[in-house]
C-alpha cells in the first residue's frame, strides 16, 4: 500500500505545499476545509456524479480503436475518451467539481486562468450553469492567437481579463488571477484548471478528474476482463494525466506520462518539465519546472497550447521521482503525426495535446504482444486546433 | 514589549519606523545604490532591496515594471546580495533586508544563502511566497545566523496570527489590505483595528505595508502602529525620474527623488 | 394504430416513393433488399449500437434545464443532447448505420452531399472509422463559406468534390452526388444525410436516427415517470426531428416541427418548406418542396446551412397533412436569441440550426403549466456556427 | 417485331432512327425551332425536345448548361409544349417527343399536361425520373390520349427489363451505359449484349442513348439497334455557335450546325 498523499502538509513526498502570499493561506485554509466536508459529504458526491452524467454526458466511451490496432500490429489499442464531454475535454470534470464546491461554499464570483482557453470556456460554462460571475485571466498573446476561444467565452457571458504582464501567456495569466485572488479572496473562488499551484488545488483538481480512471477501470475490466498493460496521458499540468493514473498507481500498470518536446528536448524550445527542467517553486507549489541558473522562470514553448507550462503538477513531481510513473517527451512534428495517423485511422481528431500521448503509444505498441493492452486519454478533441492544423497539413491534403 | 528589536543591534528605534523598498537593479545597480543613500538621507530605518524575479506572485504592476527593468539590467538574487557591500561602500549604514521570492532562494540553497547573507552584510531576508508553514527550516537557519527572517501577517491569517506575531523577528510586516502592493487612498477601520491585534501580540516593530502611498497614510499609518513599508509608491517616483536619467540628467532625478521622498515622509 | 409507413411502394400516405432515373431503379432495390435483411438480423443490430455506443458515445445525455425553466416559468425543459455525439451532432447516428449497411453490401466506396459540411464530416469520418473511400459533394459556395470543415473532410481522408452547377450550394451537391451515383453505382453507396431521397433512404434515415427517440422515451420514463407534453425539433431535411419524433408517433405527445422562417415567411427569403412550400418531387422523392409557378425548385434562405434546403423528408409531409405534428418556423433573429439565451442560462452554445426548436420551445413553455414538461432534440453543437455567431454577437459580448 | 410503331402513325422507319435532343429555347425559343428544322433536314426521325430544369438529376454538365441558358431565357414545360406549333409552321413534321422533369408535371397536373400535349400536337412525351413503377397512371392517360409514354431501360434494370420493354411505346430508350447524358468513347461488350436482350423482348424500335458522340459511335449503334439518341454532343454543337450568334452571324451558325450533324451522323 502506498502512501497517502498529499500528507497532512499538502506535500507529495518533496513536492507540493502552499508557497503562497500570507493573504491566501486564511483562502486556502477555508477551501481545503470544506473540500474535506464536502469530499465526505454523500450529497456532494451525488451532486457532482449527477452533472457529470446528465450535464456533461458521462461515462464517456471506451473505444477500441481497432484500425490502429491492426495498423500497428502489437498491442490492443484503447481510447478513453474525455473528447465526448461537453465542451470537448477532461477540463469540464473538474469545472464541474470546483463550481459546485464554489457554491457550497457560498461564493457567487469565480476566476480561473487559461492559455487556449479549454479550461476557461469550461469555466465560463460551468458559471454560465451554476449562475456564478466569472473572470477568466488570458494573457493578451493568447487573446491574439485563440480568437474563437475568446469569443466563446464572451458568449457563455464571461470577461475576459487581458493580461499584459511577462509574455501575456499562460504563465502570465495565472499570475495575474493569483494577484486578482489574493485581493479579492473574500468572496471569490479560483477555479484552477489542473493539478498545480498550492494545496489543495494539486489534490482537489485530481480528486474531481479522477472519474476518468475510476471509470476506465470498470469498462476496462468489463470489456477485457483484465487491467490495461500500460496506460498513456499527455501532461500539461497534468490534470488528464492524474485523472486516469490515480485509480491504478497500485495495481501493476505501467503508467506514462508525456510531455512536450517542442522542437526537441535538445533545443531550449520545449515544454519537457519532468525531462529538462529542475525543482523549485511555481505558483504556489514545490515541483519540477523550466528555469535559468537564477531561478528566474524561462518561457516554455509547444505547438499545443495546454502543454505550453513551464510547471508541472508536485505530484507527478513525486511520481517521477519515485519512479512510479514513466514520464517520455514527444516533439511537434511527432504529435502533428500521430494526430493525423489517428484522424485517417479511426476517424477521430484529437487535440494536438492528446497527440502527445498518442505519439508515445504508437511507438511502443508495436513492440508489444498482442496480448498486451494499451489504454490511452483522449483527453480533448482537436476542433480547437483547426487553424493549426491547416497550418501544418493544408498542403499535404490537397 | 518592543524589547527585542534587532537586526544585530543596528535598529534601535522601535517607532515610526520609515522602510522603504526599491527593487535592487531598476534601473541600474548604481542608480539602487543611489537611491538607497536618498532614502538612508530622508530618513530611512531599514532598507527592503528587493531582487526582481520572473513571476512576482505577490506583486502589482508598479513592482512587476521595475523586476522587468531590473532583470533587463541582469539582476539576479546573488547580485543583490553582492550590492550590499557596495551599499556600505556608498554610505549606507541602516540595515538591509534583501527581499525576494523563494525560487531563487531554492536554486541557491538555504544555507549557500546563509553565508551569503552574512558574508555580504545584509541584516534580514524576507520571502513573501512563504508562509510560516513552509518556513520552519529557514528560520532555524537565520536563527543560527543571527539574521532577521521577516514576517509578514494579513487581515485574514486569523488564528495564525498569534502565532506568526509571537515568533516574529526584526520587525512585523503588516499587510494593510487584502491584495499585492500598489497604492490605495483610504485605510479601513477593519485595517486598523487588525493592526491593533497584532501588537498585542507582537514582540517586535509592527509596521504596516502594501498601500501605503501619502503623507496622510504614513500619518495615520504612524499613529498606530510602529512604521510604514513603502514601495510601489516609491517606484513610482523612481519611474517619474528615468526620463531625465536616460538623458544624461540623473543628478537633477535624485534631487527630484529626494524631495519627493520628503514630501511623502515628512509632508 | 397507425398504420406502418412507408408501404410497399416507399410511400407515407401521398409522399415518398422512387422519382429517379431509370439506373437508380436497380441500386434501389438492391439497397432495400439489404436493409430488410440487416433490419433483421440481430447481428447488424448489435453491431451498429455496439458502435453507437464505444464510438459515438451513446446514449447521450438527457439534461434537465433547470435554469432555463426557472427563467421562463412554465413547462420543465428537458434537452436530448445529441450535441456530445461523436462530430457533435446527431448526423452520426445515421453515417454509422449506412457505413455498416454498406460494408455488409460489400462496396466500398461511398458518396455523400453535404452544405454545412456536418454529415460531410460524419460520412469523411465513418469512411475512416470503417476503411471506406469517401467523396463528399459540395457546392462551390458552400465550400468557401464551410473552410473549416472541408478541411476536417480532407485530413479525415475524403474527397471533396467541388460543385459549380445551380448555385452551388446543397441543392446542387445533392444532385451532383445523384449523378455520381447514377455513374458509379455498382460499387459506391450513396450515404445521403437525412430523411429525404427516394425510398428506401427516407425510412432507412429514420430507422438510423429513432435510436434518439427511444432512448429519450427510456431517459424521460425514468427521470420523470411520465412522456413528456411536448418534443420539439427542428427540420431541415428531417431526420433529428423523425429520430426523436418516431418512438412517440403513437403516443398522446405533442410534437413540433421547427422549419427556418430566415428573414420572415412573408419575405422570399426563408427556408418554411411545410408553411410556404407545395407539393412536388424533389431528388427522388414527393413531398413539399420551394418551388416557382413553372416547377422549378428555388432557393431557400436560412442562418442556418443545415436548415437551408428546399424540400423536406416524405414522412413530414405525411405527418403535415394528416396533422399528426404540427410545423412552426422561426425567423434568423428568433434563432440567434434563443441561441444566446440557452448559452448564459445553461453553458450550452448549440448548433444555430438547434437554435430554431429551441426558439419554438421558449415561446411555448411559458404558457405552459409547470406540471408539464418539454422535450427538445438538440441536434448539434454551435462549434461549426463561431464565425456566424462572431458576426452577430461580436459587437454586444464586448 | 416492330409492328407496333406509331406516334400517331407518323413514324413508319423502324431501323437507323436519328432521334436528336435539343432543349427548348437554348439559347431562344425561335433558335430551337431554326435547330428543328436543320435537323430534320439531316434526317432526323423523331425530335425530342427538352424542358430546362433548375435541378436536371440524369443530366450531365452540357445539358444543365443549356438548360441554365433556356431558363434564363424563360423557358418553361407550358412554353415548351407550345413551341411545337411553332416546329409545324416551321415545317417540321416529325414526331416531337417532349422531354421533361416530373416536378414540373406535377404541377401542372397530369390531365393538364396530356390536354395541353394533345392542343399542341405534340406525339409523345420522356421523364426521366418517372420510372416505370411510379408513372401507372402517366401511363394509362397517354394510351387513352394516343400520345406515346417513352420508357427508358438501363443495364442493371435487370428483372424488370423484360416489364419495361414488354409495355414500351413509341421507341424504347437504351441507357447504353451507368451514368447521366454526356460523351463517351466508346460501347462496351456488355451494353452490346444488353441492348440484345432489350430488342429480343421489345415490340417498338430501340434507341440508344446517353454517349453516343461520333459517327463510328452511331454506325456501332445501328449495327445492334434501331436508332440512336444523341443529346449532349448536338448541345455542344449549338454551342460551338453561340459566339457567331451573338456576332449576328446566325445563318452562319446554323449553316455550321448542319454540317457537323452531318458529319455526325453520316460520316
Ligand atoms: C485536450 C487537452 N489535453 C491536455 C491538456 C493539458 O492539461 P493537463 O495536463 O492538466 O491535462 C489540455 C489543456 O488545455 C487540453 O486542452
Ligand atoms: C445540428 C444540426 N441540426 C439539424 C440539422 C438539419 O438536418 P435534419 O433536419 O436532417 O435533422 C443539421 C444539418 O446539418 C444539423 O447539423
Amino acid at each position: 500500500m502506498l502512501q497517502v498523499f498529499p500528507d497532512i502538509k499538502g506535500r507529495f513526498g518533496d513536492f507540493g505545499g502552499k508557497y503562497v502570499p500570507e493573504t491566501l493561506m486564511g483562502p486556502l485554509q477555508e477551501l481545503e476545509e470544506a473540500l474535506d466536508q464536502a469530499l465526505e459529504d454523500p450529497a456532494f458526491h451525488e451532486e457532482y456524479h449527477h452533472v457529470l452524467k446528465e450535464y456533461s454526458g458521462r461515462p464517456t466511451a471506451l473505444t477500441y480503436a481497432d484500425k490502429m490496432t491492426d495498423y500497428l500490429g502489437g498491442a490492443k489499442i484503447y481510447l478513453k475518451r474525455e473528447d465526448l464531454n461537453h465542451t470537448g475535454a477532461h477540463k469540464l470534470n473538474n469545472a464541474i467539481g470546483q463550481a459546485l464546491l464554489a457554491k457550497r461554499m457560498g461564493k457567487e464570483k469565480i476566476i480561473a486562468e487559461t492559455g487556449a482557453g479549454q479550461h476557461g470556456v469550461a469555466s465560463a460554462t460551468v458559471a454560465a450553469k451554476f449562475g456564478l460571475e466569472c473572470k477568466v485571466f488570458m494573457g493578451e498573446e493568447d487573446i491574439r492567437r485563440q480568437e474563437l476561444n475568446v469569443f466563446r467565452m464572451k458568449l457563455l457571458g464571461a470577461e475576459v481579463v487581458p493580461v499584459t504582464s511577462g509574455n501575456g501567456t499562460l504563465k502570465d495569466a495565472t499570475n495575474e488571477a493569483i494577484r486578482y485572488w489574493v485581493a479579492n479572496c473574500e468572496d471569490h473562488f479560483y477555479l484552477i484548471g489542473s493539478v498545480v499551484g498550492p494545496h489543495p488545488y494539486p489534490r482537489m483538481v485530481r480528486d474531481f478528474q479522477r472519474v476518468i480512471g475510476d471509470e476506465s477501470r470498470r469498462q476496462f475490466m468489463e470489456r477485457e476482463e483484465a487491467l490495461p498493460d500500460r496506460i498513456f496521458a499527455c501532461v500539461g499540468g497534468g490534470s488528464n494525466a492524474m485523472g486516469i493514473f490515480y485509480p491504478f498507481l497500485e495495481d501493476d500498470v505501467e503508467l506514462i506520462g508525456v510531455e512536450a518536446a517542442g522542437k526537441g528536448v535538445h533545443t531550449p524550445e520545449h515544454a519537457a518539465t519532468l525531462t529538462k527542467g529542475t525543482p523549485g517553486v511555481i505558483h504556489g507549489s514545490k515541483t519540477y519546472l523550466m528555469q535559468d541558473e537564477n531561478g528566474q522562470i524561462t518561457e516554455p514553448y509547444s505547438i499545443s497550447a495546454g502543454l505550453d507550462y513551464p510547471g508541472i503538477g508536485p505530484e507527478h513531481a513525486h511520481l517521477f521521482q519515485t519512479k512510479r510513473v514513466r514520464y517520455e517527451s514527444i516533439t511537434d512534428q511527432e504529435a502533428l503525426d500521430a494526430l493525423k495517423l489517428l484522424t485517417v485511422k479511426e476517424g477521430i481528431i484529437p487535440a494536438i495535446e492528446t497527440a502527445h500521448a498518442l505519439a508515445q503509444a504508437f511507438k511502443e505498441a508495436p513492440k508489444m504482444s498482442e496480448d498486451e493492452t494499451i489504454l490511452i486519454n483522449l483527453s480533448g478533441r482537436g476542433d480547437k486546433d483547426m487553424a493549426t492544423l491547416m497550418e501544418h497539413f493544408q498542403e499535404e491534403v490537397e | 514589549m518592543l524589547t527585542k528589536t534587532s537586526f544585530q543591534g543596528k535598529l534601535t528605534k522601535t517607532e515610526n519606523l520609515f522602510i522603504p523598498f526599491v527593487v535592487a537593479g531598476d534601473p541600474t545597480p548604481e542608480l539602487t545604490v543611489e537611491y538607497a543613500k536618498r532614502l538612508q538621507d530622508e530618513g530611512a530605518d531599514i532598507l527592503e532591496l528587493g531582487v526582481p524575479y520572473s513571476d512576482p506572485l505577490a506583486d502589482g504592476p508598479t513592482i512587476q515594471r521595475a523586476a522587468q527593468r531590473a532583470l533587463k539590467a541582469g539582476m539576479s538574487l546573488r547580485k543583490a546580495i553582492q550590492l550590499v557591500p557596495k551599499l556600505r561602500e556608498a554610505g549606507v549604514e541602516i540595515p538591509v533586508v534583501i527581499f525576494t521570492y523563494y525560487n531563487p532562494v531554492m536554486q541557491i540553497g538555504h544555507e549557500a544563502l546563509f553565508d551569503m547573507l552574512e558574508e555580504n552584510g545584509a541584516e534580514g531576508v524576507l520571502i513573501p511566497d512563504l508562509p510560516y508553514e513552509e518556513s520552519e527550516e529557514i528560520r532555524e537557519l537565520a536563527e543560527a545566523r543571527n539574521i532577521e527572517f521577516i514576517s509578514l501577517v494579513a487581515p485574514n491569517s486569523d488564528q495564525r496570527i498569534q502565532r506568526i506575531a509571537e515568533s516574529a523577528k526584526g520587525f512585523l510586516y503588516c499587510v494593510s489590505t487584502l491584495g499585492v502592493t500598489g497604492e490605495r487612498n483610504e485605510m479601513s477601520a477593519e485595517a486598523l483595528s487588525f493592526i491593533k491585534r497584532v501588537k498585542e501580540y507582537s514582540q517586535v516593530p509592527v509596521a504596516v505595508g502594501f498601500g501605503v502611498s501619502s503623507y496622510d497614510h504614513v500619518k495615520l499609518v504612524n499613529e498606530h502602529a510602529d512604521g510604514v513599508i513603502i514601495g510601489s509608491k516609491i517606484i513610482r517616483i523612481i519611474e517619474d525620474g528615468l526620463e531625465k536619467i536616460k538623458n544624461g540628467e540623473t543628478e537633477q532625478a535624485l534631487n527630484d527623488f529626494s524631495s519627493s521622498i520628503s514630501t511623502l515622509i515628512k509632508g
